[in-house]
């Protein structure tokens, strides 16, 4: 019994000796480390996080690919600085989505590898929330893919209370994304209503933070657009079906129905069940499900008959329609012998390739966390893959241009027309 | 970790508590020491992080079911609710509410309700003792394997009710009891005053020595109930429920103890997980977390102390480590066109039959099997034990 | 024999109207017919009616327990006395342990009353019974197998003792005195029953089969009972341990001036040391009395001796 | 076992005033009156509002019961591997998923896609229903022999853990074989087609082929328990298994047969979810494993009758919550009946006292 009393009382005594000790010994390392401040590297890396796994693995395989084929075509590097790229992956097996803990440590390995400098992700606006914070205050640029939910850089409506201030600790901008916010593509959506002939629509969400955002936008602005949303249900996605929803649907009158949500959150099922229960009624979906493993039957996704009345909205236009486009198509084509690359591709393409470039602009002195920060906010009016564009002050990419698409022939989304819709506050 | 176990246990010459001293003064010295040889982020400091939490909730587990041999298949919910006391009380959720108390001037001036995470560790547990003894009371007069199911059952009930939390709104509008599905984040840090200079999202040592701490606290508690009237009283409940009501250890009293108990452990491990995944979302809430505890638990050795620590850290470095880090190349290596991490399921389901089947007693069993082990070699003359007659371990009675 | 241990005056005088009480303490006090006793304790053989004697330590009055549509005991009027030694016998599935576990809780009757120590206990949970004093082996030893014969006793003492939550984690001195003190009671316990020191920090499984009877009364001895049912303790015992046995149940009656209740299949124990035998057959009462009028009882015979052959 | 371990005294105080047979009707009646409750409720509202009828109702309740021979099926599976070993065979969910996920594997093998003519899909059905049930019948044979087996002798949580353990191997195999989220599959008999309209109430083809297939294999489980020489030795196995040991039966033979069963109609459930659905998912099984474990229980888990009238009753409770209150609430609805049962009648609807109880 007594010797127990004395293990207590040396491990109190050893315990306070060693956080005496480590903090000392913590807050000298950070000094080093935390700020990631002003030296330079002739080498640097470069850092994605998605969820490689899971429903929507095709599609991040393309945006991998993107990714690739963009530091390849520079030969790994930079200018005079040699790039190397990194992909880590934050999903897991098990959830097959993103995952949050994972989500963490991969900001937390960006922020202890000294030589990262920038940070592709998250794939999903969720996700970001957690990131964010974490890059934030190690001062580490990121560039998100994919990201399009309202409240990550602006507080317009659909984002929520503190929103986006509490993603940046430190007050500094550190976040960008290179395709528009929800703001944007919930018009654009509600201009394709409107456009397709749709009264009363029902809206379904996959209730995260993608899915019910923009099904947030879509409402608050829908009568502006001179839509009537039925309603706007948060559906849970692992459920067997969606029947008892779709009646309920067909019981407001809908005559088009909109799954704001991924694919992952059970999207086929309930395009299904609702064309079930409304014969012939049009269906619609965001960027989130607009993916062969939606519209592709022998990937698990609509049956052919379905898939004809679907369409979606991407934030990428007929790549050949513009130079940057044409470029990349021709070099995706040769690299991976695939001359239909999944949207996302050409965004993994260009946010590695704005990476490289602005790290090229900077030259050796600023290819540092600092410097390729700066530099990336600074975008102004760049040509690239996906048009002309530049980052607002929020961080926000300039274009607005979203394409419309419909299910081709092959089963993957083909590009229908533009869609002009621009952020009304 | 066997013998440390047994020295601890049996009475011993005054030379071998030195050892156990000398070899517990070391342990904990080199578990404190541990994180200044890693890189303040480093990726395998959270992973011992997130082992030592997940130590935390094994602990707890086992005194559930390896003391008093409960299977609880919902131990998730504990995870839940002490998440989301620090996601109501530690974070900007409640944005209308400006509630502080005793935090740092930067928390200070946020939104929503801010309490110090010594208090939140406080209200998590408590939570989790009450939703434990909740938890509990419909099992009390059911079978081992019911209580899986109702276990189990109120597991999924909290993973509803934080899915739909935002349509619950009991205190009005603006409180949601949930962010369901997207995540409430982010939660304050980890706001201790000594650990002032290190509780900074770019250094993990701080959040290590909490976890430390928490783990000390809740291994000294458990030693020190397994071998008192109380933890008699729990071993005696697993082993022959109907024997230990007939010689005056009341069932209820006793049950609810250690629901209560485990309960509050895992609410310790979820307060403490909130800050550190700095997110809080219902997705973290699956039934396939509690059984990976339970895999931990039953892996070192149900009823073993030292084998739900043990369990807890190889379990996690294989999940966190060891599948996506070294052996993800090994089916691609092999030609095989998937990778080591989709195994993730099966290789805890797998090892939960493996053990049950080969070594039911774990890896590190229970001093009480490892005497039973042992004394079976060479043990005491006079009859075969028990003879035909089945162990009184294979009785358990309904009452 | 008739000698009052110190030790019975307080376990079981206070609820018993005290010293004053006749006591059926000598072997042939008690007996089928209606005697002696002057309180009203008459007990009539066979299944008539019992009126509760105001000095019983035990009573059941018109007990029965049905299973569904099986009826498993059937009327049972039932008295034990203090510092007695009764036994119940009857052929295999009669409804003897039955029985037993209402008398302790673990079953509640379907109907009639059951009375100890002056409370009614019928819906008492097993635990409050054994606090109150009633105290029980079970027929097929019920030990717990991972702990101790020390350990075994020690729970058997649960609710003896009192260290809670808070003491035990900080084992505050009290708590401490009590753990110790509880641990030298057992070890006295365990050698009081006959087991030697060497076994009692083995496992409880790995003693011998008699030893693990023995442990089993150490056990049900740790809660200070007034009263102690013992089912089968003879089960599997060669004949000199079934006889060690039969001194050590009447060395706890005298010595501890306890009251015991036995259920047994060997007719030697039971003749040798019962003061009054019940016959249960088909869950009904069909004779009481003393073992050699029992014994002689043709029912009986034809119920139970005669089918033993 | 029988005569010494006590049954669960204590619930008897909680009606004092009544002796063994009122509190045993009183617990029968309060466990009716819970399941009524919300048929009755919502057929009272849909008749004083807007509704003016019952049809609604009418459909719930249709729906429910086709869709509830879906679960009763795997129910069986359940209640007849508990009376005999007294286990809950937690994988079994899992081995209905496999069901599934065989019968649509074989979709492609045998090329039976929208296009295929009626007579391809009925006689492609049929193979694909023999061959799922054929698997899933010997998966669940080869799980006891692995897993159970070895522990019969036990403590009881030990098998438990390892049915737990072959869930997830099971799980992870689904995972690896359709990927983590729902599969949609081609919807070969045109499911929601309505193929009649009685009293309000739409009949689907989904309803039909469901009801068609596992009401006569539900007949054929029931005949064959109770008039084969096999099924008898089930009986004598689940009523006392060392007794049926000495009476020559094999016992470990009749524990086999006793899975075989259970799995071949969990392969059928599978066959049929995925047609009724149109969906198949690795997670599937543990969803619906607990639903059906829950009309077992609520039939009274052991009884084969009380298996199937479970089922129907689960599947009923699911579409009213499903369209009344929400698909989101459905599984917290279906779990807070499944606790208030186990707390208040673990012995469900028809259960007898089980070997322990009595």
């Amino acid at each position: 019994m007594n010797s127990r009393m004395r293990i207590l009382a040396s491990t109190a005594a050893v315990a306070t000796a060693a956080v005496g000790l480590a903090a000392c010994g913590g807050s000298d390392d950070e000094g080093s480390g935390g700020g990631g401040g002003g030296e330079s590297a002739s080498s640097v890396t470069v850092l994605s996080s998605l969820p490689l796994q899971g429903a929507s693995k095709d599609q991040l395989a393309a945006m991998v690919n993107g990714i690739k084929l963009a530091l390849d075509e520079n030969g790994g590097k930079a200018g005079s600085v040699s790039v190397k790229y990194q992909s880590l992956d934050d999903s897991t097996a098990q959830a097959g989505k993103w995952d949050p803990t994972q989500t963490g440590a991969n900001a937390r390995k960006a922020v202890s590898d000294k030589s990262v400098v920038a940070y592709i992700g998250e794939f999903n606006s969720g996700a970001s929330q957690i990131s964010m914070p974490v890059l934030n205050q190690a001062g580490i640029a990121q560039v998100s893919p994919a990201n399009t939910a309202v409240g990550l850089t602006t507080d317009e409506p659909g984002a929520e209370s503190g929103e986006p201030q509490k993603y940046a600790p430190t007050g500094k901008k550190t976040y960008m994304r290179i395709v528009p916010r929800d703001t944007i593509q919930g018009q654009a959506l509600l201009a394709t209503l409107k456009k397709e002939g749709c009264t009363k629509v029902a809206v379904a969400n996959d209730q995260e933070t993608y899915g019910a955002g923009l099904a947030k936008v879509m409402g608050l602005k829908a009568q502006e657009a001179g839509i009537t949303i039925t309603s706007n249900t948060g559906v849970q996605p692992d459920a067997a079906n969606f029947r008892a929803y779709a009646a309920k649907i067909k019981g407001e009158g809908a005559d088009c129905f909109v799954f704001s949500g991924v694919t992952a959150n059970g999207a086929a099922q309930i395009y299904k069940d609702v064309d079930a229960a409304i014969p012939g009624v049009k269906l619609y979906g965001p960027d989130g499900v607009c993916e062969s493993g939606l519209t592709n039957p022998g990937k698990g996704g609509l049956p052919k008959a379905l898939a004809e009345r679907f369409k979606c909205t991407v934030a990428t236009l007929e790549l050949k329609s513009y130079p940057g486009g044409n470029e990349f198509l021709t070099a995706y084509t040769k690299a991976y012998n695939d001359d239909a690359p999944d949207p996302y591709a050409i965004y993994g393409y260009e946010a590695m390739k704005l990476i490289l470039d602005t790290i090229e602009k900077g030259g050796p002195e600023k290819a540092n966390r600092a410097g390729v920060l700066e530099g990336l906010l600074a975008t102004k009016d760049r040509d690239s893959a996906l048009g002309k564009y530049g980052f607002d002050e929020n961080g926000d990419t300039t274009l607005t241009a979203y394409g419309l698409y419909e299910v081709g022939d092959d089963g993957n989304p083909k590009f229908a027309e533009q869609i002009e819709a621009t952020a009304t506050r | 970790m066997a013998t440390f176990d047994s020295v601890m246990q049996r009475p011993v010459g005054p030379r071998g508590m030195t050892v156990s001293t000398i070899a517990a003064i070391a342990i904990v010295a080199f578990a404190i020491v541990f994180p200044l040889f890693f890189d303040p982020l480093s990726g395998f400091l959270g992973t011992s992080i997130q082992a030592l939490a997940y130590v935390v909730m094994a602990l707890g587990l086992n005194v559930v079911v390896g003391f008093a041999g409960l299977l609880d298949l919902g131990y998730v919910a504990f995870f839940a609710i002490g998440a989301y006391t620090t996601g109501w009380v530690m974070s900007g959720f409640y944005g209308e509410a400006n509630i502080h108390v005793f935090v740092t001037s930067t928390v200070e001036a946020l939104p929503g309700i801010h309490m110090n995470f010594l208090l939140v560790l406080v209200i998590a547990a408590l939570l989790c003792a009450v939703a434990g003894v909740v938890i509990g009371l419909p099992t009390l007069r059911l079978r081992g394997d019911y209580i899986a199911i109702v276990t189990l059952a109120f597991g999924e009930i909290i993973r509803v009710f934080a899915i739909n939390g935002p349509e619950i709104r009991p205190f009005g509008e603006n409180y949601p009891l949930t962010q369901g599905k997207q995540s409430i984040t982010p939660i304050d840090q980890i706001d201790l005053p000594f650990l002032e200079p290190l509780n900074s999202i770019l250094s993990l040592r701080g959040y290590y020595w909490v976890i430390l701490g928490i783990v000390l606290v809740c291994l000294f508690v458990v030693l020190r109930l397994r071998d008192s009237r109380i933890g008699r009283a729990w071993i005696a409940l697993r082993e022959d429920e109907v024997a230990a009501a007939s010689m005056g250890i009341p069932l209820v009293k006793t049950k609810l103890l250690a629901y209560l108990v485990g309960g509050a452990m895992g609410g310790l491990s979820g307060a403490f997980l909130g800050p550190f995944i700095q997110v809080v979302n219902a997705d973290q809430f699956a039934f396939s977390f509690s059984i990976f505890i339970l895999a931990m638990v039953i892996l070192g050795g149900l009823g073993s102390v030292w084998g739900a620590v043990i369990g807890a850290l190889v379990l996690t470095f294989v999940n966190n480590y060891l599948i996506p880090d070294v052996l993800n190349g090994v089916p691609g290596a092999l030609g095989l066109d998937f990778q080591f991490s989709d195994l993730g399921f099966g290789v805890f389901g797998f090892l939960l039959v493996i053990v049950m089947i080969l070594r039911p007693q774990g890896l590190f069993p229970e001093r009480r099997r490892a005497i039973e082990l042992t004394e079976g070699l060479d043990g005491p003359p006079g009859g075969p034990p028990m003879g035909a007659t089945p162990a009184p371990t294979t009785t358990r009675g309904e009452a | 024999m008739s000698d009052q241990p110190s030790e019975n005056t307080e376990a079981a005088g206070g609820m018993t109207g005290g010293e004053g009480a006749p006591r059926p303490a000598a072997d042939a006090t008690t007996g089928a017919a209606p005697q002696g006793a002057g309180t009203g304790g008459a007990t009539a053989v066979g299944a008539g009616t019992t009126e509760v004697a105001d000095d019983a330590l035990l009573a059941a009055l018109g007990v029965s327990k049905r299973f569904g549509g099986l009826q498993a005991i059937a009327e049972v009027d039932f008295v034990v006395r203090p510092n007695a030694i009764a036994a119940i016998i009857g052929p295999n599935g009669a409804g003897k342990t039955t029985f037993f576990n209402m008398l302790t809780g673990l079953y509640k009757p379907s109907s009639g009353s059951i009375t100890f120590r002056g409370q009614d206990v019928s819906r008492a949970r097993p635990d409050v019974i054994s606090a109150m004093g009633m105290s029980r082996t079970f027929q097929n030893i019920r030990l717990f197998g991972t702990m101790t014969a020390v350990e075994n006793v020690l729970v058997g003492a649960h609710a003896r003792m009192k260290g809670g939550v808070v003491g035990s984690i900080f084992r505050t001195p009290k708590v401490r005195a009590e753990e110790k003190a509880g641990r030298d009671r057992a070890r006295e316990l365990l050698t009081e029953v006959g087991i030697d020191t060497r076994w009692h920090d083995h496992l409880a499984i790995n003693l011998s089969y008699g030893d693990q009877r023995r442990v089993e009364i150490a056990r049900a001895l740790a809660s200070d009972p007034s009263l102690l049912l013992l089912d089968e303790p003879a089960a599997g015992m060669n004949p000199s341990e079934s006889d060690a046995l039969s001194a050590l149940i009447r060395r706890l009656r005298d010595d501890r001036g306890l009251a015991i209740l036995l259920i047994e299949h060997d007719m030697k124990v039971v003749m040798n040391i019962s003061d009054r035998v019940t016959v249960f057959d088909h869950g009904e009462k069909i004779a009481e009395g003393e073992p050699l009028a029992v014994r002689a009882d043709p029912r009986v015979v034809e119920a139970y001796l005669g089918k033993q052959g | 076992m029988a005569t010494n371990t006590p049954a669960a005294g204590p619930r008897a105080r909680r009606f004092p005033l009544l002796n063994d047979q009122g509190r045993e009707r009183a617990g029968q009646w309060a466990l009716i009156i819970l399941l009524l409750a919300l048929p009755v409720y919502y057929g009272i509202s849909d008749l004083t509002g807007d509704q003016g009828n019952l049809s609604r109702l009418a459909t719930n309740l249709f729906e429910g019961v086709s869709n509830g021979t879906i679960l009763a099926l795997i129910a069986v599976g359940y209640t007849l591997v508990y009376g005999i070993i007294e286990l809950i065979n937690f994988a079994h969910g899992d081995v209905f998923m496999i069901g599934s996920f065989v019968s649509v594997g074989l979709f492609g093998t045998l090329g039976l896609t929208l296009a295929t003519g009626p007579l391809g899909v009925v006689v492609g059905l049929l193979v694909c229903l023999i061959v799922a049930m054929v698997v899933t019948g010997s998966l669940n044979v080869l799980i006891e022999r692995v897993a159970y087996r070895p522990l019969r002798d036990a403590p009881k949580l030990a098998p438990l853990i390892t049915a737990v353990g072959f869930s997830f191997i099971l799980q992870n195999v689904g995972l690896l074989w359709l990927g983590g989220s729902p599969k949609s599959i081609p919807d070969l008999i045109r499911a929601q087609e309505t193929i009649a309209t009685v009293l309000g109430v739409e009949i689907s083809r989904a309803d039909i082929v469901a009801i068609a297939v596992a009401v006569p294999l539900m007949i054929a489980i029931t005949l064959f328990i109770s008039r084969s020489r096999m099924g008898k030795a089930m009986r004598a196995t689940a009523q006392d298994p060392d007794a049926a040991r000495l009476m020559g039966i094999k016992v470990d033979s009749t524990i086999s047969l006793t899975f075989m069963l259970g799995g071949m109609l969990a392969g059928a459930a599978g066959l049929l979810y995925a047609l009724y659905q149109t969906n198949v998912w690795y997670f599937q099984g543990f969803q619906a494993g607990l639903l059906a474990f829950t009309a077992a229980v609520m039939g009274g888990i052991g009884n084969l009758r009380g298996a199937v009238a479970g089922g129907l009753i689960i599947g009923c409770i699911q579409q009213i919550a499903d369209n009344r209150i929400g698909t989101q609430w459905t599984p917290a609805i279906v779990f807070a009946y499944l606790i208030l049962i186990m707390v208040f009648r673990p012995r469900g609807l028809f259960g007898e006292q089980t070997r322990e109880a009595g």
